[in-house]
């Protein structure tokens, strides 16, 4: 549990209680990046843990037997990184959408305006 | 607690300082840069734990299309008349 | 090599509906079909292969041996549903070819045809994947092909459900990834069999954090309690495909996710108990919101929420008689929920609403509809002679057999799905229709070819059900097979690892 | 739910992840992580000594970037899986927008130091962008960074000009052929190697342009793919028929 593994917990915790105490969908949407950004930040920070240089091999580092920094949770991060891109921007769309069609972004109102909708 | 993790401390704070700050705006186009600002820490905080590949991903899709793809959806919403700020 | 293919034509096919737009634009309102009924062919060839040589066959990505690179294994579980999905697949999207209207134009046409096909792929994907990272790509892939399928569904409300979704799956996969963290950090490898290995040398603080948040992770699909808040919404404004394909596919593939987890993976007692909890709440939660609910299609949400609450409930005691009777469980809910979902989402189309008053009487203009709705709730209730039947009596004794009080709460929703079941059927067939004349039918719904085309769909489904109901034996064995495979993880580990 | 409450949660849940957390003690790993193989690139056992940059010939796996190595060498499948994820959200964003927007998002005319601007920072974008994806086994970097260096430099034309307007079926074009020439690639290594995305072109010397076989290949059609992709979201969000 070193600093870089608390701190990106902390974040995804702040990502966790944005998405809770906010009522804007456009607030949600920005606090699901804030926990998506946690998560890549812990992921390194686990492949970090043991200090080392970046895994590529240049002539200043040429051997691969020199201490490299792990690069498989690199690897899932990259992934991570552009598949939140993909789902942020449907989200950003589907919000636009919504605000276009029932002109308000608050959640109490939308839920409630789904519940009038259904019973 | 070596000099080296003190700044790692430190972004880490501006992390959370721009995330919060991002999260708690009356106005939405402060938030989209305060995530802007926290997508730029981010690639900091991963280029200094030696992964080079993931803060270039990060400066360019977490800081750099993301805030503008925000901005995008927020300047189509302005266009489309006064929204219910909550 | 087949099993992969199942996921490659799809895929294939979606990028080639891409790469020759205009020219194929027309062609596309055929492609998911066609593709369907191919993958049933591949299915029907992985199953006589497996019928062979019934040893596992583990598919290493780019050659890589185990732990390193990516394998699929396809055991005779995964063969098996791989058919019975494949077959559901395929008269979910033919029932969607039906229910497209004419007047919508083929450019939007190729865009939701491109997102069923890689939504297929996905699907099959998950059934075969042995990597737990795999495992999340794929489940990525599968959920926003969903939120997609839902937001451009036309129904008033689709764009918030889509929204509360897309937000619900996006905490669950956040969670998938810390727990993938956790994993990595302690055991290094992200290998299924690997880690089946590698799992008792854990500290019991890793031991119960990682699989309970692999569970949260995977609850969002699995319709787990706290996590299902999108269920009914998404349900009631999913239109022909996503209600089908949420009951009959999604919510099987990652049912069978979370018994492998919790067989091979990590047999661990405090991940039983967070699923017994979970199970015994989901179930409760799910079947009280269905007998409160006022429209058809909520109530089939919270039914089916409901049935997997009762799978939870028999995956949480260890033993080989649970896991046959959740297999058992698992496919007998999947056949009867589609045709129930269908005729929903049909006469949902037909005449614009959902809800019970409207619908009053609905089964004297629409017969078939309801001869196949009173089969398949016959079945899900469990009147005897049908398929149902067998599954629930089999359920229950084992639930009794594991623990006598774990009867009652089961005992007691069986009675309440009677109920509402039954409740639903007086309404919508011996009451008299509210009109004389009968519901008027919207412009644009479904007649002629389209109309008969769907309801043949669904009793097809109907008539399986009275055929398993009464020659329950081919599923029997197969369900046989695949548990004693599954049961014992050093077969799958010495598979997979190649008797590392 | 209000902040206090919500607050108290995720305090909760915080503290509870810290005490599993800290008694998981990430810091001390129980086995060795599988990447060791990875990064020595003796995997299959074929190659006991280190890897010389410069030197080392034939490998199992040739890029000098590990990272790249893991996400097209060793775990290809995830990264064809990726590209799926980015094609269905420009599909979504595509099947949605028309709904919300049919004119072009209009604004003032651009000022002429943005125009010029444009003028000559463009071509450096396109140049470096090419140069980041084409260099993607050698230095960090590769499709998935270069591909949205191109978005961005679309994005910067779509500002500066207003008569801009991207050839949407084009780009949709490319889109579609890069992730079908992937999967053939793939293929291909199935009918030569035995198995899906085999690496079935030589290797060469570790550190050189042309080295590392197939995965330069391949970072260059997920640039294609990722650029063309994301150029075409930025397109539907400015809108226009």
């Amino acid at each position: 549990m070193n600093v870089y593994t608390a701190g990106s917990i902390l974040i995804f915790l702040l990502g966790l209680y944005g998405l809770l105490a906010k009522r804007d969908l456009f607030k949600m949407v920005i606090s699901l990046s804030v926990l998506d950004t946690g998560v890549n930040l812990f992921l390194v920070a686990v492949g970090y843990g043991s200090g080392g240089i970046a895994p590529i091999l240049t002539d200043t580092y040429p051997l691969s037997v020199l201490h490299f920094v792990d690069p498989l949770p690199q690897a899932l991060v990259l992934t991570s990184i552009v598949i939140n891109l993909g789902v942020t921007a449907f989200a950003l769309v589907l919000v636009a959408r919504i605000f276009k069609k029932h002109g308000t972004l608050d959640t109490a109102k939308l839920w409630q305006k789904m519940g009038g909708e259904e019973e | 607690m070596s000099g080296l993790d003190a700044i790692a401390i430190v972004v880490f704070a501006w992390i959370f300082l721009t995330g919060l700050i991002a999260i708690e705006a009356k106005e939405r186009f402060t938030s989209v840069l305060m995530l802007s600002a926290m997508g730029l820490g981010a690639a900091f905080l991963f280029a200094w734990m030696r992964a080079p590949d993931v803060a270039m991903t990060e400066a360019v899709i977490g800081a750099g299309l993301t805030s503008a793809i925000f901005l995008l959806v927020l300047l189509r919403m302005k266009r489309g008349g006064e929204d219910a700020h909550e | 090599m087949i099993a992969l293919w199942m996921t490659l034509l799809p895929w294939i096919g979606a990028l080639c509906l891409l790469l020759f737009k205009g020219w194929m634009d027309r062609f596309s309102r055929f492609l998911p079909g066609l593709v369907a009924a191919a993958n049933v062919l591949l299915a029907l060839l992985l199953n006589l292969q497996g019928s062979q040589q019934p040893t596992l066959v583990s598919l290493e990505m780019g050659n890589w041996p185990a732990p390193f690179g990516i394998q699929w294994v396809n055991d005779s579980l995964s063969s098996f549903f791989a058919l019975v999905i494949s077959l559901v697949l395929l008269a979910l999207v033919l029932s969607r070819g039906f229910a497209r209207d004419k007047e919508q134009q083929a450019s939007s046409d190729v865009y939701s045809s491109a997102i069923v096909l890689i939504l297929s792929g996905a699907a099959f994907g998950l059934l075969f994947t042995a990597d737990l990272f795999n495992l999340f790509v794929l489940m990525e892939i599968a959920s926003i092909s969903l939120y997609a399928l839902v937001a451009r569904s036309r129904h008033p409300t689709a764009p918030v459900a889509s929204m509360r979704y897309l937000l619900l799956g996006g905490v669950g996969s956040a969670l998938y990834l810390l727990g993938i963290g956790v994993l990595y950090a302690k055991l290094g490898t992200l290998n299924m069999a690997d880690i089946a290995l590698k799992a008792s040398s854990l500290n019991p603080a890793a031991l119960q954090l990682v699989p309970l948040l692999l569970l949260l992770g995977l609850a969002v699909e699995l319709e787990m309690f706290p996590f299902n808040a999108w269920v009914p919404q998404v349900y009631g404004a999913g239109g022909a495909f996503v209600p089908g394909f949420l009951a009959g596919v999604s919510s099987p593939i990652f049912a069978l996710l979370l018994l492998r987890l919790v067989t091979v993976v990590f047999p661990v007692p405090q991940l039983r108990t967070v699923l017994l909890v979970a199970g015994l709440l989901t179930l409760v939660i799910g079947e009280f919101s269905a007998l409160a609910s006022r429209r058809l299609l909520k109530m089939l949400a919270f039914s089916s929420v409901g049935s997997m609450g009762m799978f939870l409930l028999l995956v949480s005691i260890p033993g080989a008689a649970m896991l046959r009777s959740s297999l058992f469980w698992l496919v007998m809910m999947l056949l009867a929920k589609v045709p129930l979902l269908g005729v929903a989402a049909y006469l949902q189309r037909q005449f614009g609403t959902d809800r019970f008053l409207e619908l009053r009487g609905i089964f004297s203009q629409e017969k078939s509809a309801g001869l196949v709705f009173l089969l398949s709730a016959a079945s899900i209730t469990g009147i005897p002679l049908f398929a149902g039947f067998r599954a629930k009596i089999q359920a229950l004794v084992s639930l009794a057999s594991a623990q006598y009080w774990l009867l009652i709460l089961p005992l007691l929703v069986s009675v309440l799905e009677f109920v509402y079941f039954f409740r639903a059927i007086r309404w919508m067939g011996m009451e008299p229709p509210e009109s004389a004349g009968g519901k008027p039918v919207l412009p644009g719904s479904l007649e002629g070819f389209s109309r008969t085309g769907t309801l043949f769909l669904f009793s097809v489904f109907a008539l399986l059900i009275v055929i398993f109901g009464l020659f329950p034996q081919g599923i029997l064995d197969s369900i046989e097979v695949a548990t004693t495979q599954l049961f014992d993880p050093v077969v799958y580990a010495r598979a997979v690892l190649g008797g590392m | 739910m209000s902040r206090l409450w919500a607050a108290g949660i995720v305090v909760l849940i915080g503290l509870f992840l810290f005490l599993f957390l800290s008694d998981a003690q990430l810091g001390e790993r129980q086995q060795v992580p599988v990447s060791e193989k990875m990064v020595q690139k003796n995997v299959l056992g074929t190659n006991p000594g280190p890897v010389i940059f410069g030197q080392s010939e034939g490998l199992e796996e040739g890029s000098a970037n590990l990272v790249t190595s893991i996400v097209v060498g060793y775990r290809a499948l995830d990264t064809l899986g990726e590209i799926m994820v980015l094609f269905l959200s420009a599909l979504g964003v595509g099947a949605i927008a028309h709904l919300v927007w049919n004119q072009k998002l209009q604004k003032e005319a651009p000022s002429f130091i943005l125009k010029t601007g444009a003028g000559i920072v463009f071509p450096m974008i396109l140049v470096f962008g090419v140069y980041v994806f084409s260099h993607g086994h050698l230095s960090p970097g590769g499709g998935f960074q270069g591909g949205s260096i191109l978005a961005i430099g679309i994005l910067l034309l779509y500002i500066a000009f207003p008569t801009f307007e991207l050839n949407r079926v084009l780009f949709q074009r490319l889109e579609g052929f890069g992730g079908v020439t992937f999967v053939v690639l793939g293929v291909i290594g199935a009918l030569a190697g035995g198995a899906f995305l085999f690496n079935f072109l030589p290797n060469g010397v570790v550190g050189q342009l042309f080295s590392a076989g197939l995965i330069p290949i391949l970072y260059l059609l997920i640039g294609l793919k990722v650029g063309s992709e994301l150029g075409g979201i930025l397109r539907n969000l400015y809108g226009g028929e």
